[in-house]
């Protein structure tokens, strides 16, 4: 068994993905002055999003929806209401944070990144192993539910005056997010246009995507590099709390696998939800609707701290257990 | 020679993200227009930013607007509730224009 | 007949370009704050004008340059002069606009749309007609006339100082813009390279292009959405004209097409760059040399009226008539 | 103490496809630099306009010259034509510069 | 009425690559925040340049700071051996800021 | 002969890279408005690094790290060392430089030209011509030891307190360079990946990439042609340097070529690097360490005259002279 892990993790950390990342954090860390110009890097982004989503609802069309996506999707909704609540009480029990703060990295704990989730089926595939389209549906599904929780949990320790007011605005800015509405409507596009679709642009969403994932992957380790070196406020129980919280979640996510008797494939990625932390959208409504939370913690946290972790050591790991204990 | 007027210059570093209340304040104070110009690194009490950045968060943009100085104040009342809760640096100059019925 | 209209026209609709525009506007009307950065977006355009124009380059490498090409550049001549006159006309006789927004817009329709060209030869080639590798030329060619004849047609209306001169440097911007050298150029590298430069190159101009062209309409949709949330300008008279307008243009150009005999794919491909207005060569000239007139009018009707009508309906309908009428 | 030398600071906002005529005008007036800064989206009597869009078209940028006392007035009266036809915000501001046989 | 505070905007122009060497002297000139807006092209004694360069060589950017009066001249001693030895252009403003902690 | 080397000149002549790179500079010249956005085109040199270092480092996965490998280096370091001291020596003798800029355009040509080098490689794969895969390492080992032997000759003409000290910033700088560092890194990458890392991210890294240098190459002939347009401070004489330094550089790269025995293919792509001028990393670098310095002197002469002469008559040249005397 232990033998079994290893050979993953090896397989993982030696894989073009993982080593571009490693060398933007080495380039980073020795003060190179390499950089992805950032419209660059946003543009592969949306090809990124645009493609998985495409992906997946081409998937989906061949299967049919089923049952399924729905009890998954409410299983997504349950974890990014649970792991914020968690989380929360960790760092402010332990004191690690003051509430507004632990508030702020609630929200981006229960929520999703979508580039870990990328890597994850990309590992997948790499190994055969099956899941199910409609997982990236249940990405974007999750993406929300953990800022309102967020939001709602700073309410909790803010005076009258300085709440968050759950504006009408501030609800669209978070519902309408770009990557939600990308990942949405590619996926949608996908399930309507299916495998006609798929023979149509496929030489573009497919062929190439995982090494357009690799150059994306260069400019990650860039800026989580820039970031640690910059990271004056994260102490050594903040990178303790970055490395342990998503073993949690992926803990709880693989329980409700398990109740629900999911594949190991899509139970794989449900736990890599759970464990990925938001470095975009949350971010970006927190900036907005909290603006008294400190981004050098939380965005430090989840990019430089989380996403290696997971990206290294998490994923093999994740898929190890989904594979022994579901299907 | 070309006459000039007398007008007031506000430049307003804000987040990208808060832009659009900085702007509504504009609107509501009735100034006759403003540019936005994007910025690219930055450093203050709450530490640095870069526009590397994969998210927009944290990044800055520079509007200004050429105005009355009658209307100055307005603005910088309307501009309060934002400067009370977001990250913003206004500064005020004098200036002076070509054509004052532009502003 | 018109189940074949419907069912060209539903194939159309539910292919991934249109639904991508489609996505892209509805993100925009919805306000959502997606974008595809300026520059990435400007990098695909590049892009798809070195694409379009080396393959035609190529095609006509094949089958020699024939006496056809002469003929459809000099009625695409004819088409650039004429349809801005009717164009002219019919708003300053309708008094939908002053002549000079009529002149203005009288230019964009008169010139024509790339990307509307360029998802036609995909509607073509995803049927299986056959189309002559030299309208991409003729495309670049009619780009100009129109430009001139507008600003004619603006001069007839303006006072002796208001008058634009048409001095060697507008003259020289317009003839020089860049889509037209872009594209003219590719062509010609094409033409010279031949078979063995589509070798050499074609898995970068053919094989992501259709790809590449759906994340491109994202941007389109996007930004064709958010003129139509800020078309404070546009009359129903105007919304109007910019939906009978192309059909005009494209019934003037299947006369011209019946007239020489052209193959349905080519005389489609006529049809369309008539119908289709610019939106980025035209407005750059009239903001120098007619800065009176209002982009808010012209830009926001060719690119958030008439474009989309011509993507959606248009491309099938002139698509049909030239197959029932041509060949 | 570092000496300082009064000087003016013209900004000018235009439409990038006209900015060539800005620098002749400014290249006729003798000054001796400026430099041109991009911007994203801007507001004024003739609606909005965002630098999102695909044509250049309507976009502006800002260029800012800083110039003798002397060539301010010759400035100005270069860029009248410029200001007579196209969409153009010129202000004029005092400042002070380290390097007085720079400008 | 929003009461107003006298300070100095210093703007900067100075080239993308020694851009370092600037934010060190500020910070060692301990003022408190700074922003940096890209530049696309301009002109000096020395010719032009233009951001369309494939090199980042000669890319200027504009920095500008708000400072107090009293560090002013810190600043430009602070600054001194860069303009000594790379292309900057350097110019000081009176500004008026809302919030005098701030600066 | 003389047909042999007419054919392989006129084949280059008629590629699509050769034809693009013309293109753009035929619009600059006729100051046509066409640009490539700058943030693309950065992403593009990135990508084509990336691309390259995977590549290469890849074949020298299958052929295992041979002792050729280092001394090839080690050629490569005596040429950047020898070919600026020469540059130097004719510039200043010759008087067509004062000795500080002389010392400036001495470390360009004694560093490397990425996209020549690329543009080599492709030459001799389409010519069917194998070349050692480690060259790509010799090329991130060359783009440096020029910069340093050059800021040491500028030092010799300068008084004290002018003087550059070579400080461990500056060092730290030259040698960490963005395109050292992801040349080598992609290069490590793709030496640990071998076969199956080519496997996953080919189809990225390897099908494209024609087309991609295509397109890159529009842009550099936009930058060469508009240097072209205001290169006011280039005498007939420094142009005639550009012109000959090359094949000097070219020549001397021979002799070592064949005293070392190497591969007409790996011989080639040394004198390529020989003959190549930096206009990336080196005016960087001049820019900081030596600002007196001119650059519309060094980089026109670089990116101006240098380059396009070895794009279009150098690299058919080298293979010519490589392919007769060596192997
Ligand atoms: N004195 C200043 N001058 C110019 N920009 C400033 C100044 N202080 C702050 N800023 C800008 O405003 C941002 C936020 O400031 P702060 O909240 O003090 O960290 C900084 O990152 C800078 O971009
Ligand atoms: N008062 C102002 N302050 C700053 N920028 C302005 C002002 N008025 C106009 N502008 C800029 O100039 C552009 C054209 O102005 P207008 O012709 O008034 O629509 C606007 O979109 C703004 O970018
Ligand atoms: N008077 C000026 N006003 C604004 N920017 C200037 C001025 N002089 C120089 N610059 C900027 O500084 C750069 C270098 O100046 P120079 O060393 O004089 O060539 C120029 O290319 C401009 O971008
Ligand atoms: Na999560
Ligand atoms: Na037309
Ligand atoms: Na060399």
């Amino acid at each position: 068994m232990i033998e079994q892990i290893l050979t993953l993790a090896g397989a993982n950390l030696a894989s073009p993905i993982v080593l571009f990342f490693a060398l933007g954090v080495a380039a980073a860390l020795a003060r190179s002055d390499l950089t992805v110009p950032e419209a660059f890097a946003k543009g592969l982004t949306i090809y990124l999003m645009l493609a998985i989503g495409f992906k997946g609802g081409v998937a989906v069309a061949k299967n049919g929806i089923t049952l399924d996506f729905l009890t998954v999707a409410a299983a997504g909704i349950v974890l990014g209401v649970l792991i914020p609540a968690i989380a929360h009480g960790v760092l402010t029990r332990t004191r690690l944070l003051d509430p507004l703060n632990a508030a702020a990295v609630a929200a981006h704990y229960g929520s999703v990144s979508i580039v870990t989730f990328v890597a994850g089926t990309t590992l997948l595939t790499s190994l055969g192993v099956a899941f199910d389209g409609y997982m990236i549906a249940v990405t974007a599904i999750m993406e929300t539910p953990a800022i309102i929780v967020g939001l709602w949990l700073a309410n909790a320790s803010l005076k009258g005056a300085e709440r968050t007011g759950f504006s009408k605005d501030l609800l669209h800015e978070v519902m309408l997010n770009g990557s939600v509405v990308l990942l949405m409507g590619a996926f949608l596009i996908g399930y309507v246009s299916g495998e006609p679709g798929m023979a149509a642009i496929g030489a573009f969403v497919d062929t190439p995507f995982k090494g357009v994932l690799c150059l994306f992957m260069l400019d990650m380790g860039l800026l989580a590099g820039r970031r640690l070196v910059t990271a004056r406020l994260l102490t050594p129980g903040l990178v303790l709390f970055g490395l342990v919280m998503p073993l949690v979640s992926a803990v709880l996510a693989l329980a409700m696998a398990m109740a629900l008797a999911l594949s190991p494939g899509t139970g794989t990625l449900l736990m890599i939800l759970a464990a990925s932390a938001s470095y975009i959208a949350v971010p970006a409504a927190m900036r907005i609707a909290l603006p008294q939370a400190n981004p050098a913690i939380y965005v430090t946290l989840s990019l430089a701290v989380t996403f290696p972790f997971n990206l290294s050591l998490g994923l093999p790991l994740y898929y190890f257990a989904a594979s022994n204990l579901l299907g | 020679m070309t006459v000039l007027h007398p007008r007031k210059r506000i430049d307003i570093f804000v987040e990208m993200a808060v832009l659009p209340r900085v702007e509504e304040a504009l609107t509501g104070a009735r100034v006759t227009g403003f540019t936005v110009v994007p910025c690219i690194k930055g450093r203050g009490w709450n530490g640095d930013w870069s526009s590397d950045e994969i998210a927009d968060a944290e990044r800055m943009v520079m509007l200004s607007t050429i105005t009355r100085a009658e209307t100055l104040d307005t603005v910088l009342e309307s501009l309060r509730p934002v400067m009370e809760r977001w990250r913003i640096v206004v500064s005020v100059a004098d200036v002076q224009v070509v054509r004052s019925d532009k502003f």
